[in-house]
Order: structure tokens, then sequence, then C-alpha cells
């Protein structure tokens, strides 16, 4: 061994093949196999929302007053073709749940989208900037977080009346408060980081800054947050749904077939349960791997 | 030297740390004798292992690092072999111990006063058995701590909490909570490293009064080759958790026989050498995973020669003398 | 013990002031507590209660005299006084305090001006004849002028000094209404057997709002009856050994309102299209569980002048695909209904069965009031395909429902029906002393719709309850009224 | 020391206040927001070619200084002139033309590189950011060459920093800085933080690249060895002011202000142990958030007289080019001789 | 603490408060729809009448008149009438409050009472069978929707096994005199344990429906405090100073753990307030969460406003007595 090569040694050993830190973390996370496994299932949903047409069994809106109310297939008066029985309507379950995660995961996905770019946005500029524009925002941030988000939401749609794009926007409403927060935390303190003001010191403009300095070095603990927050809305959505707020029939979401099972719990109990046991499947799935994804990306939570 | 002289013998203490990158051998084979009554001063840079090799002897390494050989023994007792309850009565009581930043080892959500009198309540025999009378004795005991380092108006400050004092009052603080059971052996991590130089005049001066005063032993882990000239009787040199170098400190500084202190002491950037070059020690530390067996120096070392690619031991090179270099000639002692 | 009844109620009342709700429940709860002038007997006969009888002095005069020995709650004796005072506060511009008027004004229609004759007769004056007015009465209950001055309007919504047969004990809003037997109560209607004080000593309305825990706390015996049983809860109840099912034949149509002033529903083939789309009795019989009368017009089987003569129209899916085609929809055609959240389910069941024949349809849930202003628009313009609705009817007259939902720019009228012999047949009837004669003008008027279809008429559902075997003397009302007076329990 | 005429950098009355912000609730209860005089009205110059060391204790005010030099803090009040021009009346877009010229290497290796960029896009911000190279591959070639001179070489271009120690980052930091060919460079102890051994590597490279690119530096540390080995003059701070400065034998072998005095024998020596006699300063640095009246020192000065605790000293000349502001200079007292009197005892 | 920073503090709550109502009073004013219209529903109003009523609430005014108007108002507890009640909005939300409140307070402190020590022991056992126990049911706890989950409940403990009450706060033969309005004190006070033991079986499924996700949280945030805590120097300093592992844990750990768990506890107790309404629809509780969500149903404007307006009042001061109480197990944190 020479001694250049010994020389070199340390940065070799740590580069491991010039692997960046997210690739030490992503491999990190792909070795955690409850949340690969959540991963899993996660993504089961997701197709199973985006090919519904093909996977579920029925037409979801498909009613048959004979079919009222029937059974599971494994119990007596049930079929094979309607697994999870039918509801008030006869329609079959398994198709409304098929369907209703298209309604959890598109809502889900798009106010954290929402909420998100716009909390970049906004985080970004009060942390960056500070003074005025700070004062701005953190006041509203602290007015919108005054309100229990549910009371909120129900206000809003109390007030905008059902319907898709209304529903986003209730829950995105307050929903980005959460990732303005943390941006803006991670900006004042990054902002204060020398490698910050080495670049003002070398003449960037705030754009760039703001854009290529800070922006990158944040956007873990906010992906981590967002995907957390993900699972939060999807059970926010369905409580809006359950209380008749959500979409409207005839269109399936889980919340409300778990509000129409309600009042069929005496005899009927597969007709809640079953949406109820969706939701519970997503949202632990998706909690199960964003808590894997913070224990790989959030070097707060690394031993 | 008698058997009686030394408070503290490690022998061949291997400490490790299990990480996802291999195994860490942060200690590899330490020796260290303490005398009674002496300040031993530890240096190295960074990462060398100075820390760990204290914490060990405290038992206060935690997973995933463990202790993978070695003796450990206090006044002929081998702690290694104590009971947790055995060991917890050592601490504090027989070996104390102060910690690299004040600022981070004094409890933030208790008073001053309580961090220092739970010490003297956990190890001060001397004090009535309980009661009003034991209450009175610690709290008498404490303003009596304070005021030995040095913080003014102890009484009322006893009430306070970390973050009302400054850095140096801090260190001053930890320094009496370690002190106040009267221990053998203090063993002092970096003490100042965090402070300004006035002010870490002022930290170092007082830990060698009390020592003088007390009579009891000190460990002076630091950085800092100065500092060990000022304060420490005997020296000890650590690189890449090994020990390289070890004799008092005079013969040490005056004298250096390994070629890494020789390059320490040639790096530091003196007054006296203004406008001639310095000469730095090339290179870098190496990582402590998988080390070959070969000098850990090798890779640095100017005075290399492919000897040095076989492991080597610690030779006596002179009386109380002894250093980790092939080049050599191990001395006879007398 | 004392005896207790036990009602699992969906709704608490809103207020305990007679005069200042419009609300079916409040109503149900506040009548166990005042009496009215009139009430109704098991079939629904209207028989004096307060008043000692009653005389139409002319088509716009009726005196109703006031009986004796009648004392409200607090002991203090009823008066003809205070029936003036009532029907006044029912009936006069901002006569309810600070400058408010009743709510309830426009149930007493062309009431004019009240008086008290000779001590213990009030006189009713009408601006016009109107034959229901003893039909309506049973809704208003007397309260004590003296009462009322002294706790005002806004002491009277928490407070009851009636002369009903329960006094209130407690209200504990939104929980339960506990009441306890009024000892000295007068005795009730006297052609309604048995006359006296109430066979219970207590009685309680609990309010229960999910229909499943009302049904588990009857069948856990908490409570002895329970209004809103789910039909498909019937069999359980039936079969357990403790419960039983009564129904009664209700008062609310449903129906489907077609908005005739868009372009699709003005042509009466679309119309006609949908009305053989629908199979009534399939969801009568699937989710009603049988329990309600189809309709072909919009009176309800047992109301005044109800024809039993009306054409049908048979479910026949080809036809109204058929039927869709000749008026130029080959294709069939995207519709949206509207309905409420309580009747989503059923509004989901006839959509498909729209949608079956050619309709394609998609129901659009909304709140009570959005809807209404939506489409009781009094003749302001609508949009909108249709409407599933229903109004209710407890007078059992075709004043209250046919007139608000045909006549031209009427207050239910969503269909946007315009139809001038008909307005003209609805008008004269209302003012037609002549029993026969009212009902023939009823029954042409009712030709007419049936043929032209502005709804699409469905159904008149029958109140189910689930009561306990250990009730006895309780039967239930065709108006919703629980009446607890002569109910008893083991 | 090179040229008399013209000093490369001026400095006149600079002052830099932080100031926290007024709410309306702090001012409804009566709360005023903390002002903090973090630099105090400081004059000095620095030729073209030189090092000026400052030296002083943690939170005297050397980084601000540094910063509002750069104008990376906005100075409060007071002139910066660099080769003439003032850089205090700069507009943003002069102000971005100057930064070329002008650059700072800081003290954190781990901080002062942002952790998502590869060290060729570290490095060559600055080529882009003033146009100064067409091509990525040209700016590859330039930061290349410049890591080459800092003892990397190109294969380290694509790394991340986390993959480096803590002097090669430094070394990274100091090949950003250079790359734009800049004449003067404010070092902001960029050696504190590393090993001994390591620091000795950063500080001869630092005076080798003096020496080839021409370059003159304000060099800030708080280790007066490191200050008196490298320094040309050398300016002392305390609480914001300039206490002493002068050419550095001059000030080392004769401090005259008592702050620089104790300074000084408060360094432990490995050559000398015991050498000086040890002058221990009473108390610890007041808060600048509240410092005190007259003469800042006085609070912990062991030669305090009464006119220290009323009045600010000026400035005097006490040899050529060495300058102290102290009421007690004519006196000229060691503080070493008084305190060692005192603490006889 | 000093009143002087007590009072600093409350007025930062001033613009907040401000700001809240804004919100609230833009809620109502924007809603497309008349507020008369609403009122007058399919009664026969004049022309006149309408004009009448529209004066009274003030609609003729410009926006930012009606503002003030409803500050005003609000500030003196006026919030104008029910619609549907008619009665004045303010007696029918302080009606409901007592039930409200009492389940909040139940789920509270079944939180906290199961999170604390749960999250203390798994921290201590990390790894064990408990940590990982306690880690599966926060995970399913904060995934559980409370209207599935409550309903299951109801279904499991109240109809099938008929353990429980399926609604309402008390049985029938527990009726007492209300003193405070909280049946669980009230019954104690009257020397009734019998139906103390019945209210508290009535609010035992609610409460725990409510209280899950926040014990589950909490649970979780003490874990990982008490992880983070037992990582820090000061613990290692206090293991160097030879104390006993009890005092350690409890002394030194816990209380610097707490201090996280009492600030997400206090953003947790608003998610409580929220979810009120589910809990309170699905059990017949009849406390101010169903009330609101009826009168969204029913358009009930004046009363949803209050409501959320309450809401945020009640959620911002116990914001600020959390501060309060992190001040004072924090001797970091000045007011
Ligand atoms: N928990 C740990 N996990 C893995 N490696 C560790 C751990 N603690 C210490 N080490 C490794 O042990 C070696 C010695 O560390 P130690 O803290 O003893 O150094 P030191 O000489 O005290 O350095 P410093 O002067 O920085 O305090 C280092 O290389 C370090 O990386
Ligand atoms: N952005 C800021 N806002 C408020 N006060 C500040 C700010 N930056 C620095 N200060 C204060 O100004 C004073 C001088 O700080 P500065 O960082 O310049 O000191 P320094 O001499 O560089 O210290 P060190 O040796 O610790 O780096 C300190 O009291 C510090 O607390
Ligand atoms: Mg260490
Ligand atoms: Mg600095």
């Amino acid at each position: 061994m020479t001694s250049a090569a010994l020389n070199s040694a340390p940065v070799a050993a740590a580069s491991g093949a010039g692997q960046t830190i997210f690739r030490r973390n992503l491999r990190q996370f792909a070795s955690n196999r409850l949340a690969m496994a959540s991963v899993g299932i996660v993504v089961l949903f997701v197709l199973l929302a985006i090919f519904a047409p093909f996977i579920a069994p029925h037409d979801p809106n498909e009613t048959d007053l004979f079919r009222r109310l029937q059974p599971p297939a494994w119990q007596t008066g049930g079929e094979w073709a309607y697994l999870f029985g039918c509801d008030a309507l006869g329609r079959d379950i398994l198709s409304r749940i098929i369907y209703g995660s298209r309604i959890s995961i598109f809502i889900g996905a798009a106010v954290i989208f929402v909420a998100t770019t716009v909390g970049i946005a906004a985080g970004l500029a009060a942390g960056y900037f500070r003074g005025w524009v700070d004062v701005a925002i953190s006041r509203l941030v602290d007015i919108l977080l005054s309100f229990p988000y549910l009371i909120f939401a129900i206000g809003l749609m109390a007030m905008m009346g059902p319907g898709l794009v209304n529903i986003i926007l209730a829950l995105a409403y307050k929903e980005w408060v959460i990732p303005c927060r943390v941006v803006r935390g991670e900006t004042l303190a990054t902002r204060e980081l020398e490698y910050v003001e080495a670049a003002r010191a070398l003449g960037a403009s705030s754009g760039h800054i703001m854009v290529k300095e800070i922006l990158p070095n944040i956007l873990s603990p906010v992906i981590v947050v967002s995907t957390i927050r993900i699972a939060h809305v999807i059970i926010l959505e369905a409580s809006l749904s359950f209380l008749g707020l959500g979409v409207q029939p005839p269109t399936a979401s889980w919340g409300s077939m778990v509000a129409d099972g309600r009042a069929h719990i005496l005899g009927a109990w597969w007709v809640s349960t079953f949406p109820g046991l969706a939701i519970l499947l997503l949202v632990l799935a998706i909690n199960v791997a964003s808590q894997g994804l913070r224990d790989a990306f959030d070097p707060r939570f690394q031993e | 030297m008698s058997r009686n002289e030394n408070l503290l013998e490690v022998d061949g203490l291997r400490t490790v740390f299990d990480t996802s990158e291999g195994v860490v051998r942060a200690v590899d084979g330490v020796d260290v004798t303490v005398r009674r009554g002496e300040c031993l001063g530890v240096v190295g840079e960074s990462g060398s292992g100075k820390s760990v090799t204290f914490s060990s002897v405290m038992g206060l390494v935690r997973s995933p690092g463990r202790i993978e050989s070695g003796a450990i023994r206090f006044e002929g007792q081998d702690l290694t072999r104590l009971s947790t309850r055995e060991m917890r009565a050592i601490r504090g009581r027989d070996i104390s111990m102060t910690m690299q930043d004040a600022l981070t080892a004094l409890n933030p959500a208790l008073t001053v006063g309580e961090q220092l009198s739970e010490m003297l309540d956990a190890h001060d025999d001397d004090l009535p058995a309980r009661g009003a009378a034991r209450r009175r004795a610690i709290r008498d005991r404490s303003v009596e701590m304070l005021r030995l380092v040095g913080i003014p108006s102890p009484e009322s400050r006893l009430g306070q909490y970390p973050h009302e004092f400054s850095g140096g009052m801090r260190q001053r603080i930890m320094i009496a909570i370690a002190l106040a059971p009267g221990p053998k052996l203090l063993i002092a991590d970096e003490p100042t490293t965090a402070l300004d130089v006035t002010i870490q005049a002022q930290v170092l001066e007082l830990i060698s009064d009390i020592r003088a005063r007390l009579g009891m032993s000190v460990v002076l882990i630091t950085h800092d080759l100065g500092v060990v000239a000022e304060h420490c009787d005997r020296v000890m040199v650590m690189y890449a958790g090994q020990v390289v170098e070890e004799g008092s400190t005079v013969d040490v500084i005056s004298n250096p026989q390994h070629p890494y202190t020789r390059g320490l002491l040639g790096s530091i950037p003196r007054l006296s050498l203004r406008g001639k070059p310095i000469r730095p020690i090339q290179g870098q530390v190496p990582n402590l995973v998988g080390l070959p067996p070969q000098c850990r120096f090798y890779s640095r070392c100017p005075e290399r020669t492919d000897a040095c690619l076989q492991s080597v031991e610690m030779r006596s090179v002179g009386p109380d003398r002894r250093a980790r270099c092939i080049a050599l000639t191990q001395e006879e002692v007398a | 013990q004392a005896s207790e009844l036990r009602v699992g109620f969906t709704l608490d009342a809103m207020t305990l002031d007679p005069a200042n709700h419009r609300n079916r429940e409040t109503e149900t709860i506040i009548r166990n507590m005042y009496d009215g002038l009139v009430t109704r007997d098991g079939d629904m006969k209207v028989v004096p209660e307060i008043a000692e009888s009653y005389e139409l002095v002319s088509p716009t005069v009726y005196d109703f005299r006031i009986r004796d020995g009648i004392t409200f709650h607090d002991g203090s004796p009823l008066t003809a006084e205070d029936v003036r005072f009532t029907l006044e506060r029912l009936t006069a511009e901002g006569a309810m305090g600070d400058g408010q008027t009743s709510p309830r004004k426009s149930l007493l229609g062309p009431v004019e001006s009240v008086e008290v004759r000779d001590g213990n007769t009030v006189r009713i004056t009408l601006s016009e004849p109107w034959p229901i007015l003893p039909a309506m009465l049973p809704f208003q209950e007397i309260v004590s002028k003296a009462f009322v001055e002294k706790v005002g309007t806004e002491g009277l919504a928490t407070q009851v000094n009636g002369t009903g047969p329960f006094k209130l004990v407690d209200w504990r809003k939104g929980d339960a209404i506990i009441m306890e037997r009024f000892e000295d109560y007068y005795g009730g209607a006297p052609s309604i057997e048995p006359v006296g004080k109430a066979c219970v000593e207590r009685a309680i309305f609990k309010i229960i709002p999910e229909s499943a825990s009302r049904v588990a706390a009857l069948l856990s015996g908490d409570v002895d009856i329970i209004n809103e049983l789910p039909p498909f809860s019937i069999e359980q109840v039936k079969s357990n050994p403790g419960t039983d099912v009564m129904t009664v034949n209700g008062t609310r149509s449903f129906f489907v309102a077609m908005n005739m002033e868009g372009e699709l529903f003005s042509n009466p083939k679309v119309r006609q299209a949908a009305a053989h789309a629908i199979d009534k009795d399939l969801i009568i019989d699937r989710i009603l569980g049988g329990n309600a009368a189809r309709i072909e017009g919009i009176l309800s089987p047992d109301a005044f002048a109800a024809s039993t003569d009306l054409p049908v129209y048979e479910y026949d899916p080809e036809k109204a695909r058929a039927l869709l085609a000749e008026a130029g929809y080959p294709d069939g055609v995207e519709v949206t209904m509207d309905t409420v959240g309580a009747y989503k389910d059923i509004a989901e069941a006839v959509a498909s069965l729209l949608t079956k024949g050619g309709f394609n349809t998609r129901v659009a849930v909304g709140e009570g009031a959005q809807m209404t202003q939506k489409w009781r628009t009094k003749g302001g313009p609508k949009s909108g395909d249709m409407y599933f609705t229903s109004w209710g009817n407890g007078s059992l007259d075709p004043f209250d429902i046919f007139t608000p939902t045909h006549r031209t720019n009427d207050r239910g009228n969503s269909a946007g029906y315009a139809n001038p012999e008909v307005d003209r047949l609805l008008d004269e009837a209302a003012v037609e002393l002549d029993t026969e004669k009212r009902a023939a003008l009823y029954r042409k008027a009712e030709q007419i719709v049936n043929a032209e279809l502005p709804y699409l008429y469905l159904w008149v559902p029958q109140d189910i309850y689930g009561v306990s075997k250990r009730l006895k003397g309780w039967r239930p009302s065709a108006d919703s009224r629980i009446n607890l007076h002569d109910a008893c329990v083991d | 020391m090179t040229s008399p005429a013209k000093p490369l950098l001026s400095v006149e009355n600079l002052s830099k206040v932080y100031q926290g912000r007024q709410t309306l609730a702090n001012r409804l209860a009566g709360v005023r927001p903390f002002s903090v005089r973090a630099v105090n009205d400081v004059s000095f110059e620095v030729r073209r070619g030189e090092v000026l060391g400052l030296i002083g204790e943690s939170g005297c005010g050397k980084s601000t200084l540094g910063r509002a030099v750069l104008r990376l803090h906005e100075p409060t009040a007071g002139r910066v002139r660099f080769d003439g021009e003032d850089v205090t009346a700069l507009s943003a877009g002069a102000l971005k033309d100057m930064r070329r010229r002008m650059q700072i290497v800081f003290q954190d290796p781990y901080a002062s590189l942002n952790p998502r960029s590869t060290v060729a896009d570290i490095v060559g911000l600055p080529l882009r950011l003033h146009g100064l190279a067409k091509t990525t591959q040209e700016v590859r070639e330039t930061v290349a060459r410049i890591l080459e001179r800092v003892g990397l070489n190109a294969a380290h271009l694509d790394r991340y920093p986390h993959q480096f120690s803590g002097g090669q980052r430094q070394r990274i930091g100091i090949a950003r800085a250079l790359i734009s060919h800049p004449e003067f460079i404010v070092c902001d102890e960029p050696v504190s933080a590393l090993d001994v051994s390591i620091q000795a590597q950063i500080i001869q490279l630092l005076l080798e690249l003096k020496d080839e690119m021409g370059l003159t530096y304000l060099f800030i540390s708080h280790d007066i060895s490191v200050i008196g080995y490298l320094s040309d003059r050398v300016a002392v701070m305390y609480l914001g002011e300039i206490v002493e400065m002068g050419p550095t034998d001059d000030v080392l072998a004769r401090p005259r202000h008592p702050y620089t005095q104790s300074l000084m024998s408060a360094v432990p020596d490995v050559d000398a142990p015991g050498k000086h006699q040890r002058v221990r300063l009473a108390g610890e640095l007041p808060s600048p958030l509240d410092p005190p009246k007259g003469c800042k020192f006085h609070t912990r000065c062991p030669l305090a007289i009464d006119v220290c605790r009323r009045e600010a000293p000026i400035s005097e000349q006490v040899a050529p080019g060495h300058q102290a502001a102290c009421h007690r200079l004519s006196e000229d007292l060691s503080v070493r001789e008084t305190a060692a009197g005192a603490q006889a005892r | 603490m000093s009143l002087g920073k007590l009072a600093e503090r409350l007025l930062h709550l001033v613009p907040v408060l401000l700001g809240v109502s804004v919100i609230v009073f833009l809620m109502m004013a924007l809603t497309p729809g008349d507020p008369v219209d609403i009122m007058i529903g399919d009664q026969n109003v004049t022309p006149q009448q309408e004009q009448a009523m529209r004066e009274d609430l003030g609609l003729d005014l410009p926006v930012h008149r009606q503002f003030f108007v409803f500050l005003g108002n609000a500030v003196q507890g006026d919030f104008g009438t029910s619609f549907y009640h008619r009665r004045p909005v303010l007696d029918v939300i302080v009606e409901r409050l007592p039930a409200t409140i009492e389940l909040s307070l139940v789920a509270l402190i079944i939180a906290l009472v199961t999170a604390i020590p749960l999250g203390v022991l798994a921290a201590i056992r990390r790894n064990s069978i408990l940590d990982k126990m306690a880690t599966v049911g926060s995970l399913l706890g904060v995934s559980l929707p409370g209207f599935w989950f409550g309903i299951l409940l109801l279904m499991l403990f109240a109809v099938h096994l008929q353990l429980l009450p399926v609604s309402g706060r008390i049985g029938f033969d527990s009726e007492i005199e209300p003193i405070t309005h909280f049946l669980l004190i009230d019954t104690l006070l009257r020397g009734r344990p019998d139906a103390f033991w019945d209210a508290l079986k009535h609010i035992l499924l609610p409460a725990i429906t409510l209280g899950l996700p926040m014990t589950a949280i909490l649970m979780r945030v003490t874990r990982t405090s008490m992880l983070e805590v037992m990582r820090q120097d000061y613990i290692v300093f206090a293991e160097a100073k030879g104390l006993k592992r009890g005092r350690i844990l409890f002394r030194h750990a816990l209380k610097n753990a707490l201090i996280p768990t009492v600030s997400v506890a206090a953003i947790e107790t608003g998610s409580l307030l929220g979810g009120n309404m589910i809990v309170e629809t699905v059990f017949g509780w009849p406390g101010l969460g169903r009330l609101v969500v009826e009168s969204v149903f029913l358009r009930n404007y004046p009363l949803v406003q209050a409501a959320v307006l309450f809401y945020a009042v009640t959620y911002v001061l116990l914001n600020f007595i959390a501060d309060i109480l992190y001040t004072t197990l924090n001797p970091r944190v000045k007011l």
C-alpha cells in the first residue's frame, strides 16, 4: 500500500463509492422491512385507485335492491362474486372500496401537494426575508393554528358547499401552515449557516440562495412531515365525508360508506366495517412508511 | 515503584464501537497509570480515543460501544468485575469526572443547588443520617463547595439554574460538583476547550489549586500541549486509539521520542517562529475501522521505513519513559 | 317505584315555546305538556279539548267555548283571555315581543282577529272563508297570559306552564326532557277515553339521534317507545321477545319535482318516461320494508278527497326509453337529482332506476335550506333538473299540500308547474264550505295533474315505531304525535 | 509594510448595532427590544500585501467587524473604502462586482459548505455568478486547477462535503474564496476548529497562497500564537472596540493596554511553562447587551482607577504605528508587575 | 414570572384573537346566500318584514362596519340569535358546554395517565416487547379513524356485550339535581356513587374514542423525547456522579422529557376539541360538537360562527396556559 493510497483512505472509506447522504438514507430506509411492506401496501392502494375500472368486480354505483345488505361471501347468504357483501342499495362493497381509494388518495395527495407548495413558498419567504414578511406570515399561521382543524374545515365546507375542489381547498386552507412552519424554522436556522453567507459573499442573489442553497437542505424534513400529513388528511377527508360534508353520492368515499353503514350496525356489520378497515390499512401503512422515512432521513432520529 | 503508589492502573484496554461501517477500534490496547497525587496530562488530536478511554474507566461506555478486553484496577480493585451497584458507589465518591461542555453537562431543568446536593446526598458519609440536620449539613457543604470554586455569594446562587451562569462559572460549578464528595481521582475531560483564554487560565489554576489542597490525583484531557506543559506532572500522548508516548512532561516536551510527538510540537505556531516556516504533519488521522496491523502513524510519518509495516509495541526508552516506535531501541529499566 | 315511560326520540326540542318554532319534533314533545283548543282522536278526527265545543258562525267566523275548571301547571285557572292571548301571539304582527312575529303565523292562514265574547267564548274572525281552520288548530297550544307576561318570550323557551297532562321537570339540552304527571289535569278531550290524569307518573323523552342506538336502546329495555324505526330493523324488533313494531299511515307524501322551466322536463313525454322508469313497488318492498302506500297523485290515500281511480304509470323501463327517444333523446339524458342528506339513500335508489330508464342520474345532496332556496323559489327562476323531496300534511287536508305544491308560483311549487285551470280549482276548493263539492274539486284537480305529471308521485311511508310489550294504551298517530296521556307501562 | 502609499482597505469609524424588532405588544408592555453594539466606532487600515491580525475574546465583535467590512452585514455607521472606492455606498450591482475582489474564509468547515452541492458546484459558484466561465467544462477545468493548488485534485470534483475531513473541507472553502482571484480576504478563524496538525497545514497553505497570489488578509483569531505567528500587524478587540493596534513584534513584546497584557499572560506556553507571572483577570466578559460605562475594560482591569469608570479613553500613539486606548498609558504600568504585587498578599 | 411579563404575553394574544374573529366573520360574510332568506325559510314574509330583519341583523351596513358591529357584540357575548332555536346563540352554546368540557377533560386525563407512563417505560425498556407493543399501539392509535373506531366500540361493548350503555350521559335511574353540570362531579357531591358509576360507564367509550389519538401521539412524543434526553450529556454526567437509576430517570430525565410533551399536549387538546364533533355524533353525546354538526346542516350560521370562535379562543387560551406551564418546567424559557 503506497502512502498516497493511504492518504486518501479516509475519504474513500467515508465516500463508499461516491454515494450521497440521500442514497445512504434511502438504503437505510430500504432495509427497514416493516416500512417497505407498508410502502408496498400504499403502492397497492395507488394501483387500485388508478386501475379501479379494471380491478373492481362490479360497477360501484350499480344498485340492485335484491342484494340489499347481502352479507359477505363467507357468511350464509353471501356470494363469492360479492366478496365483502353489499350495502343498503345492493351495491358491491368491495368495488366501492376500490373506487373509494381514488377519492382518499387523490384528495390526500392533492391537499398535500397544494399545501406543501404554498407552505414552502411562504415558509422560505418568511424565514429568508424576515421582517414584516415574516411577521405577516407568522401571524397568519398563528391565527390559522388557533382553529381546531376539523371545525375549521367543517365551517369552510358549510360555507362553500360540497364538492371535490372545495374539500381540497377546505383542507389545504389550513394544511399549508404545517410545512410553512417547518420550512420557516429550518430556513431561519439555515440562512445563518456559513455556506449561505458564503454564497452571499460570492455575490449570489436572494433567489439563488433560497432555491439553490437553502431549499435542497431543508427538503427532507418537509418531505417527511408531508408524508405523515397525508395520512392525517386522508382521515380528515373521511371524517368530513362521514359527517356528510365530503364528496357527493353516488361517488364512493370511504368516510361516507362508514356513515351509511352506521344505521345498519345492528344487523349488517359489514357495511361500515370494511371501508373503515380500508381507511385504517392505508393510513396505517402511510404512517409506518413515513415513520421509517423519518427515521432514515431525519438525522435527529438517527443513532 | 511501589504498588501502592498507583491509584489507577489500566492494562490493555480495548473499547470498540459496533457501527454500520464496521467495528471502530476507538481504544486499542491502552495502558494508563495514575499515581497518587499526580496530574496526568492526556493529549492527542480529536478522535484519538482520549474520552473513550476514561469513559471506560468510569464504566460509562454505552451501546453500541463495549469494552472488549483489558483490566481497570482502581486501588487494586478490578472495576470491570464490579456490579452496576458497586460501580455506582465508586463513581462520584472515588472517581469523579467533569465533562467537556459544561453547557450541556448540567441539567438545565434543575437548580445548581439540587445538582450539587444530590451528589453529596449520594456519597458523603460524614453527613447526619437523615432529617433537617442532614439537609442543613448538605446545604452548608454546597455553599462551601461553591465558595471553594470561587462563585461569589454562593448562598443566593444555589437556587439558580445553569443558564443563569456564564460559561466559566458553569465549568466551575461542574468542578464543584465533581469534587464535592472528596474523590481520590478527578478526570477532567477538556475542561477549558470551550472557554476563552482568560477564563481558561482561571479554571486551570483552580484545578491545580484544589489538587494541591486536597491531594487528589487529576487526569487532564486536552488538545493543548501548552496546558499540559504548565499543569501536568506526566503526559501521555495518544494517536488513533493508542498511546504513542508517555513520560514526565518536561522530558516529553523537551525530548520527544515519537515522530508524532515531534510533529505535534512542530505544528504549534509560536511567536518565536515568526517568519520561519512551520513543519506540519502531512496527511490526516486514519479511519479507525479495519486498520492494518502496522504502525498507525505510518502514512504520515516523515521517518517511515518498511520496518514500520509490522505491529509496534510500547517500549521503555528511559526511566519512566515509554514510546511506540520501531526506530527506538528498548532501554533496560533500572 | 314510580311508573315511568321512556321514549327514545330522534331530535331534541328546539325550544319549549309553542309559538316560536316550525318543527315537528318540537311539537311532538311540547304537545305532552300543553293542550290545544282541539285535538285529534285515534281516527284523526278533530275533537274539542280545551274548547268545550266550537261552531261555525259564518263562513269567516268561528266561536270556541272554553271549558271550565282547567288549570295551568302553576295552579292558575285557564280563561278565555289566555286563549285569545295565545292566538293573538300566534297571528298578530310583532306579537312575540321585540318586534318578532311567530313563525307559525302562516299556519293559521287568514285569521284576522281574535276576541273574547261573554267570558268564556273566543271568537275567531277570518279574512276569507277557510274551512280547514279546525284541522289546523290541534297544533296550536294554549299558553298562560300571566305567565308569558312574567317570563317573556325568552323565558318561555325553557319553561313550561301549560295545561297538558305532564309538567316539565328538567330539560337536559340535547339529552332528555323529563316530565312528571300533572295531578290536577282536567282529563283531556272528553271524547277520547280514558279521561283523567295521565297513566304514568313520569314520562321522559330521551334524545337518541342515531337510529342504531335508538333500536339498541329499545332492545335492551332502556326505552319503551322509539320513533323512526328503520325498516330494516323491523324484523329484529319483532323477533325480540319483549318488543314489537307499530305502524301508522303517515301523512308525508314523497315525490320528485321535475323542473318544467327547464328545456328537458318541459316536454311531457320526458316526464312520462321518467314516471315509467320508476318501480315504486320494488322500492317500497325492498327499502321501505313494505311500509308505505304508493300514490299516483300528491294526496295520501288517507287524506280528505283522495282519489282511488287515478291512472297508473306502470313500471316499464323499455317504454321509458322509447318515450325518451320519441322526445328526441334516443341516447338517454344526463340529469342531476337534488336532495337532502336524510333522503340520500332512497334518492339514490330512485336515481338508479331512472338511470336504467335512460335518465343517467347523479344525486346531489345539499342542505335543507340550500335546497329550499334553490327549489322553492315562489315563482322565481329555477335551475336544476330534479328534486327529490317530500311534503308533510299533518292536517290530511289537500289545502295544506296540494295548493302549495301545485298552485302557480306557490311556496312549494318546485316543479314550476303553472296551470290556470288547476289554480282555479284549488282556489275554489279552499273557500268551498260544502265538503262534497270541495272533494269533487280536488279530485278533478288530481286528474289533471296526474295527466300532466309535474311531479313523479311516489309514496306515503308509514311511521314506524318500536315499542316495548309492557306498553299499554298507546298507539301511534298519523300526525307523528306521541301522545303519552293514555299510555301505561306495567 | 510593503508600500507606504495608499492602503488597500481603510475602515473609518465603523459601527454595527444589532437591533431587536420593536413590536406593538412590546411597546404596549413597555419592553425595549434588545440592542447590541457589536462593533463600536472602529477605524483601521490594511495595506496591500499585509496581514492584519484581529484578536479578542469570544463575542467581542471580531466576526461582526469582518462581515461589516464586506457588507455581509450592513454597517450601522462609518465607512469602508476598498482600493479607494467607498464600499458602504455601492449599489447592489456594483457590490456584486466588488465581491469578486473581496472574499471570506469561514471558521466552521462543516457549516460553510452546502452539504447538498458537489465540490465542483461549490467552488465553481463564483465563476457562474460572475460569468467568469462560459461552459460547464470550463468551470470544471478551472475548479480542478484551483483544487490542485490547495492540495486536492480533480478526482474530488464530484464528491460531497461530508466525504471530506475537516482540513480538506477548509481547503475547499479556501479554493472557493480564491477562484475569482480576489485581492483581499477576510479569514474568520479559519483554523480554530481544526486539530493542531491540520491547523498548521492550513496556516502554511494560506501563507503560501498569499505570497503567490499577492493577497491581503484580515486574519481573525482568538489564538494569540496563531496571530503572533502570521500577522504583520495586530489589532486587539475588547467589547466591540479596538483597544490596541500596532506592528505584531512591537505589540507582543511590549503590550501597552492592560487587556493585551493579561491576554498574553493567559496563554499557556509549551516552551516556557510557568514563564509568565499569571495575571488573573477578575470576572468575565461583560454582556454586550449592557456594556460598562467609561472604559469598557474597567470592570476587569487590575489597574482601573476612578476616571476609567467615568470616561472612555481615547486611542493614543505609543510608538511608531502602535496605538492604544487607556487612561493610564502615560504611567507605563504593567499589569503583570502590579498584579504580581497584589497577588503576593 | 412577573405579572408584567404575563400581561405582555396576554397582549400578544390580542392580534391573534383579532385575526381569528376576522376569519370567523368572513366565513359568514362570504357565504353565498342571504341569511335573511335562510331565516325566513318557507314562511310567508312581506318585503317590509324582510327589510326589517335585514336592518336588524345589520346587513344593510358596509362590510367593514358589519365587522365592527360583530366584534362589538361578540365582545359583549352577543352572537346573535340561533335561527333554529330562536334564542340567543350564547345561551344555546352554554347549555351544551358542560357535557363537552366533561368529555374532553376525561379524554385528556385518560390520555395523560396512559401516555406518559407508557412512553417513559417504552423508552427505558427500549426494543423490549413492551416498547414494540407501545409503538404498534401508537401507530394504530393515530391511524384509526375515530368515527369508525367509535362505532366498533359501540357495536362490541354496548350492543353485543351489553356491558356499557349505548348513548347519552347518564342512565334514567341515576338522575340527580345538577350543581356544577359536570355529572361525574355532581353525582359525587350528591353522594350517589351508583350514579357516579353509571355516569362513568356512559362517558367511558366516547372518552376513549376521543382520547385515543392523543394518547398515541403523547406516548410517541414522551418516548422520543425521553430517548433524546437520555442521550444528553447531563444524563451521562448524572451517571458519572454515581446517582441512583431512579433519580436519574425521574428527576433528571423525565423533567426535561416532559417539556415537549406539554407543548404537544396543548396542541393536541385543540384536535381533541375538533374530535368532539365526530365522537359526540357517534355516541349521541349531548355536547357542543353535535350541536355544531347539526347546525351546519341546518345552516344555522350564527351558531356555527360563534362555536368556531369559541373553539378558537379556547384553543388560544389553552396554548397560553401550556406556555405558562412550559416555563415552570423549563427554566431556560423566560416568558
Ligand atoms: N458512540 C460512538 N459510536 C461510534 N464511534 C464512536 C462513538 N463514540 C466515540 N467513537 C469513536 O471513538 C473514537 C475516539 O473518540 P473519543 O471521543 O475518545 O476521542 P477524543 O480523543 O476524546 O476526541 P475529542 O478531542 O474530539 O474529544 C473516535 O474515532 C470516535 O469516532
Ligand atoms: N445577528 C445577530 N443579532 C444579534 N446579535 C448578534 C448577531 N450576531 C452577533 N451578535 C452579537 O454581537 C456580538 C459580537 O458577535 P461576533 O460574532 O462578532 O463576535 P466574535 O468576536 O466573532 O465571537 P466568536 O469568537 O465567538 O466568533 C456578540 O455579543 C453577539 O452576541
Ligand atoms: Mg473527547
Ligand atoms: Mg466569530
